[in-house]
């Protein structure tokens, strides 16, 4: 049904920054206002209990990955639609080996990540790239926050995360980045998604969200004295500073026009890419719960090809709003 | 003289109680030293003076961003926190405690449910709580509640309970019902443990209150700490965690000291 | 009147008997003093009196109805210890009584109601010997002084039954003397009946008017527990002490408080009262 | 009567006692129908018939990556740790508190460093545990035995120093030198407090336990709990903070046995 | 010889005097009765000569040496409460003395030395009428069977002097009998000089080689602070009881426990020793 009260919830990471500094400096205000609805806007700490608090519907929107929004929302029943393809890791996520600059040298090695996050998938993809598989090493769940701290001490000799960690660990002696998304581009995808039905039912929820989205992103990537300003604010509110959080957006492919957005999202690439995510997670048994296939979960793309089962859609992507910003028809 | 009758006097007290923290302030200078030879960019432990440098700007130079002084805002917003949880545990503990201390009806109804939640781990509700109550102050002050209340309660319900039956017995020769019992007898003695037990939860009203703020917050002590976590900002981290250990023992010391002001018969009594 | 009955009165804890078949008639305003080796079941004795303990068997019956199951203000109580409300000032322990009785919300009075009770009290006070500690805690007092306040205390209530439990063990002899001029006076003046524990029988031939002695009959250690004690000896002080009479023993009591040297003296003689329970007097510790 | 009077007989307090429970598990059934009721996939409150098939699954057919029983090798592993977390604590804890109860040098010494360390938040303090320790056991180990020994060794010193000091004369006048007062008079005393003391400590050291866990492990309670999270598994997450809350019970009746077995006298002195 | 001397003794808490200028000499092997009103300060008295309480002023001599600042086996005590070990058996706290003189590192003994030691706590506790409790807790005896406990307990160290604080107050007047027929004979057999606090005169003059009483003399409320207590009275027993001797006091002690009726009589008069500190009778409670 129709409402006018929207929440959105998004958590600390380079590529979604500009929710936070949008909501801070009256642009979600302004969106909300031009449409006749509110936008209350919450940061998290934590990106898992974003994505589970937008599960269980206490959100309308929220940022997350292509590979997260899969495997919790789309998993948990709940119809899900990117809204906005942000951006996508070119370099933020990546597979670090102590004293060795050869990705091959993993084999045997303890690895400490997030389990089953895009880190973890990073690092079966790094492994398929050099013809290994899990089996060959073993992985050590390791919360994002300490990984800083744990590569320092002697028993991690390998490690896969994302930024901000990722630069504060290659500045220290024996870090060799051996793989990065960079490697796979593409294929991890920050997304800003909504709820299907809400936003099936309120579109005007949908076209703010991309009129605050590229607003914002159009002035972080300004090369002016506001756009550093607001780099800097960014950074300030990631915990680091402006040269910090800029060494960041350089491993991030931003999509601040609209037009490139609409081009990834209907490119071919994308079904590759989200063929090689739910195998993934099938294998991890987070898809499809007991099935014997991934195709339990149905994906749509742009332009309504499914893959999966047509009758359990439940993660989407479309085109509809990023094409409306690149029209400039909001 | 036995070791047990030697008494140093104040001032070599003094000196003994100090000697500690120096040795401890000692270990982490030579320590840092020698990381910062090793690595100048070394974050683990920050010299001294990067420290200082760090407090001043967290202090006393207003946030580029907000405006806000951080050390103040944080603070403000935790202690904010922590006093309305604390406070609506410390309600809601008195008043279970005394009556399942007091009413045999109550204690057979509500003993063993209080008793298994205490040894709920509260850290593992919390994504339910988050989605029970929100993300806002009422999901942080919630898991303090949780946290603290089955504790207290429990530690009042046995202080009530271990007052001399010949006090109970006695109220009654003076004509007093199960109600004056209760207002006139039982709760004023149990004051006094109130302020003790509320003191032996500050230390995990902290925890329930860091752990809360590191899930979702934009301002608190635990949430700037999970915050630079990322980049080991050890410089922001020392100082907090010397901040809340500093407020801690200040509000330790206080309410011990509250205690012994209203209620002077408590500590004649020992 | 307030005279006392007790029927058939058994008492076990688990295995162990205390009390054996127990039969008793208190006079309404009897002054009896209990007496009897340690651990024979005074305490409890009192305790089911209170109704802070139900009998195993038997009955008490208070002027020929059943004793309530609970204790109430008909009964006084001055237990051995943990007689006064630690939290209360002296005068707040005097006055918690007659405050509770009449304001039944928040048992405390306001004004001119207050100052009634509090001038009441005082006077209470001054004649257990504890004015000037009015505003003192009971922590503050010695054990003796916490022993006269419970007393004030159980009395500003002006039982119908007054138990008393050892009550003046920790006194010293100058004191002692004083409270029991004060006990002999009140016994007179209010309508009650006094059961009184003591170890010390020149107190017991002071002040009652009879003499209860209980005693295990059966005391090999094998035999404890499978046998209870009861009434040894029941011996009413001759010549009689009547409540609200003055009667000679007032100037026997003035004169020891004076002269240690009499301190072993005391008034009157005893006499069986035949009545089967009574034995040689030997038995009496 | 009055209500303080009234004693509910056996059977009513049991029932008194469980009514609660049965609202609780009432309450779970039907707002878990309600939700599934809306969408059938809901992940936040799962029906008891899935939590009995997950229940059936974590604890009795084997994983299929590594054939483990999972939540028998968690609480394995969980319990390691705690088990030597707590060994650990309660070692160091008793010879804290010992020595600070009875010596007063020591007491000038150690207690004002004690009461502080005692209110560091120990989660604040992880990173540096990681790093100093590493990621393996040893540091999980130490983050119990740091959030716990304080608080122990603290209550034992005031168990110690409570001890009339009637009893310590008593002992020199029966020739007792400061060695055999701690050894025969006060150790022996505070050994029940030790076991209090330590029951009251278990929640926390679970605490402690999961959050260190959460940070780092590849088995274990806490671990699980933070993994499956990931994906909003509550049909794992309920069940296991059920499990964790029974072996609290369990241990905490355990332990109050064992006192009560091992030092009878304690029980008598109430 | 375990003769003590007092000088110019004077305590003080804060701001209160408790004790003014006492001075005194005890001869060896005296049985020193103190008695005086409660809270005078008899207990504090007791704590400085065994080496727990420092003096403000003034020095305590034990055989012409100043007194060790701490407690030591030379001194054995029986407190008003608190005086025995809750975490041992009966057994167990009588033995702990002996164990703990000769096993300096595991305070225990093992084998034959063991029990010897056991056969001689369990012969004391049978003295004191304890036997068959022997493996008993503390807690399950009652408080005139605890004070005996720690009677026995101080007086396995054979102590030179003892120091008794008010310890028969909880027995009932059989067992007390016994107890003071114990004191006597071990006062007579050991070498010990014994100071003992009691609120009983009769217990006072049935024992004691000499009596002192403690007062304030000034005791208004305003002076209490200001003021302390000292000897107000110094009575030698007449005629004299010495430790080794028999007299005629046992004699009447043995009557006194059979007949309740002829419980006021004690033994012997009193006379002062004119020394200066003695004045009226009358001012002893
Ligand atoms: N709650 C109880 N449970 C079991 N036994 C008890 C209980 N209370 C008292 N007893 C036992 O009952 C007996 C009588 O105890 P009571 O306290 O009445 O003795 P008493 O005559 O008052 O002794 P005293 O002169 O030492 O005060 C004792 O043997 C005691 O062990
Ligand atoms: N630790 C202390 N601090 C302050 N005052 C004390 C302390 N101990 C005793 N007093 C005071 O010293 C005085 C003497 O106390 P003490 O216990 O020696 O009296 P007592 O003669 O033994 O009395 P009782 O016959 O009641 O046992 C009392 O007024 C008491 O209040
Ligand atoms: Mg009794
Ligand atoms: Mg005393």
């Amino acid at each position: 049904q129709t409402k006018t009260d929207f929440k959105v919830a998004w958590s600390i990471y380079v590529g979604w920054m500009p929710w936070g500094y949008a909501a801070d400096h009256g642009i979600v205000q302004k969106w909300a206002d031009r449409y006749g609805i509110t936008i209350e806007v919450t940061q998290f700490n934590d990106y898992v209990e974003s994505i589970n608090q937008y599960t269980v519907g206490a959100y309308d929107a929220v940022t997350l990955t292509n590979m997260d929004g899969l495997s919790i929302p789309a998993e948990g029943g709940v119809d899900t639609t990117a809204v906005i393809v942000g951006d996508f890791s070119a370099g933020n996520d990546a597979v670090i080996l102590k004293d060795s600059d050869n990705l091959a040298d993993i084999a045997g090695r303890n690895v400490n990540l997030v389990e089953f996050s895009v880190s973890h998938y990073l690092l079966a993809r790094a492994l398929e790239s050099v013809g290994l598989s899990e089996r060959d090493l073993k992985v050590v769940n390791t919360a994002d926050p300490d990984m800083v701290g744990a590569f320092q001490t002697p028993d991690v000799t390998a490690m896969v995360t994302w930024n901000p960690m990722v630069s504060e660990i290659l500045t220290l002696p024996g870090a060799n980045n051996v793989f990065d998304s960079s490697d796979i581009p593409g294929e991890i995808i920050d997304l800003m998604v909504a709820n299907t039905a809400v936003l099936a039912d309120n579109p005007d929820f949908g076209k703010a969200l991309a009129g605050i989205w590229y607003e914002t992103a159009a002035l972080l990537t300004a090369d002016t004295a506001e756009g550093a300003a607001a780099r800097a604010a960014m950074g300030a509110a990631s915990g680091t500073d402006q040269a910090g959080y800029e060494a960041q957006l350089t491993a991030t492919r931003l999509f601040d026009q609209p037009a490139d957005a609409v081009a990834f999202v209907t490119s071919p690439a994308l079904e590759t890419t989200m063929d090689h995510v739910r195998t993934f997670l099938f294998d991890k048994g987070l898809l499809g719960a007991g099935g014997s296939s991934p195709d339990a979960v149905g994906i749509e793309f742009p332009g309504g090809t499914v893959m999966g089962d047509a009758g359990n859609v439940a993660f989407r992507f479309t085109d509809t709003y990023m094409k409306l910003a690149a029209d400039g028809a909001l | 003289m036995r070791l047990v009758n030697v008494r140093p006097d104040r001032t070599v007290r003094l000196m003994l109680g100090l000697l500690p923290f120096v040795l401890l302030v000692m270990a982490y200078v030579i320590g840092s030293a020698a990381r910062l030879a090793e690595n100048p960019n070394d974050k683990l432990l920050p010299a001294l003076s990067t420290l200082a440098q760090t407090i001043n700007t967290l202090a006393f130079v207003p946030d580029a961003r907000t405006g806000n002084y951080i050390l103040w805002t944080d603070t403000l917003a935790s202690l904010t926190r922590l006093a309305w949880g604390l406070g609506i545990s410390t309600a809601s503990a008195l008043v279970i405690g005394l009556v399942t201390g007091i009413l045999p009806v109550a204690r057979a109804a509500l003993a063993p449910v209080v008793t298994f939640v205490s040894m709920v781990p509260p850290l593992a509700l919390l994504p339910i709580l988050f989605i029970v109550l929100g993300l806002g102050e009422v999901s942080k002050i919630a898991l303090i509640v949780i946290g603290v209340t089955p504790i207290m309660a429990r530690d009042l319900a046995l202080a009530a309970a271990a007052l001399p039956r010949e006090q109970i017995v006695k109220a009654e020769t003076l004509s007093a019902s199960s109600w004056l019992i209760a207002y006139r007898v039982v709760l004023p003695q149990i004051l006094p443990r109130l302020i003790d037990s509320l003191r032996l939860q500050l230390g995990p009203a902290f925890l329930f209150l860091i752990a809360a703020e590191a899930i979702s917050a934009d301002a608190g002590l635990g949430y700037r700490i999970f915050l630079v976590r990322r980049y080991l900002a050890m410089d922001v981290i020392f100082p907090y965690v010397a901040w809340i250990t500093l407020l801690s023992v200040l509000i330790d010391i206080g309410l011990s000291t509250l205690r012994r002001r209203l209620f002077p018969w408590s500590e004649m009594a020992r | 009147m307030s005279g006392i009955e007790i029927r058939n009165l058994w008492k076990e804890y688990g295995e162990q008997i205390v009390l054996e078949n127990v039969s008793l008639t208190i006079a309404p305003r009897a002054f009896v003093a209990l007496v009897g080796p340690s651990g024979c079941g005074k305490t409890t004795f009192l305790r089911m009196i209170l109704g802070q303990e139900s009998a195993t068997r038997g009955e008490i019956l208070l002027d020929g109805k059943l004793l309530p199951k609970e204790p109430g203000p008909d009964r006084g109580v001055v237990y051995q210890r943990y007689s006064v409300f630690p939290h209360m000032t002296v005068l707040g322990n005097v006055m918690a009584g007659p405050e509770m009785r009449s304001a039944r919300i928040l048992g405390r009075r306001f004004g001119a109601a207050r100052r009634a009770i509090a001038d009441e009290a005082r006077a209470m006070l001054a004649e257990v010997g504890l004015a000037g500690s009015e505003d003192k805690y009971p922590a503050q007092l010695s054990g003796g002084m916490q022993q006269r306040l419970a007393l004030a205390q159980a009395l500003m209530m002006k039982p119908r039954v007054l138990l008393l439990d050892e009550p003046f063990g920790a006194l010293d002899p100058g004191i002692r003397a004083d409270i029991h001029a004060l006990m002999r006076r009140l016994w007179n003046e209010i309508e009650m009946t006094v059961i009184m524990v003591t170890h010390d029988l020149r107190e017991a031939f002071t002040l009652s008017t009879r003499i209860i002695a209980f005693e295990r009959r059966r005391d090999r250690p094998e035999e404890q527990a499978r046998y209870g004690a009861t009434i040894a000896q029941d011996i009413l002080i001759w010549p009689p002490r009547v409540a609200g009479r003055r009667t000679m023993y007032e100037i026997d009591l003035h004169s020891l408080r004076d002269d240690p040297t009499t301190m072993g003296q005391f008034a009157g003689t005893t006499r069986p009262t035949g009545d089967g329970h009574a034995q040689t007097y030997s038995a009496l510790g």
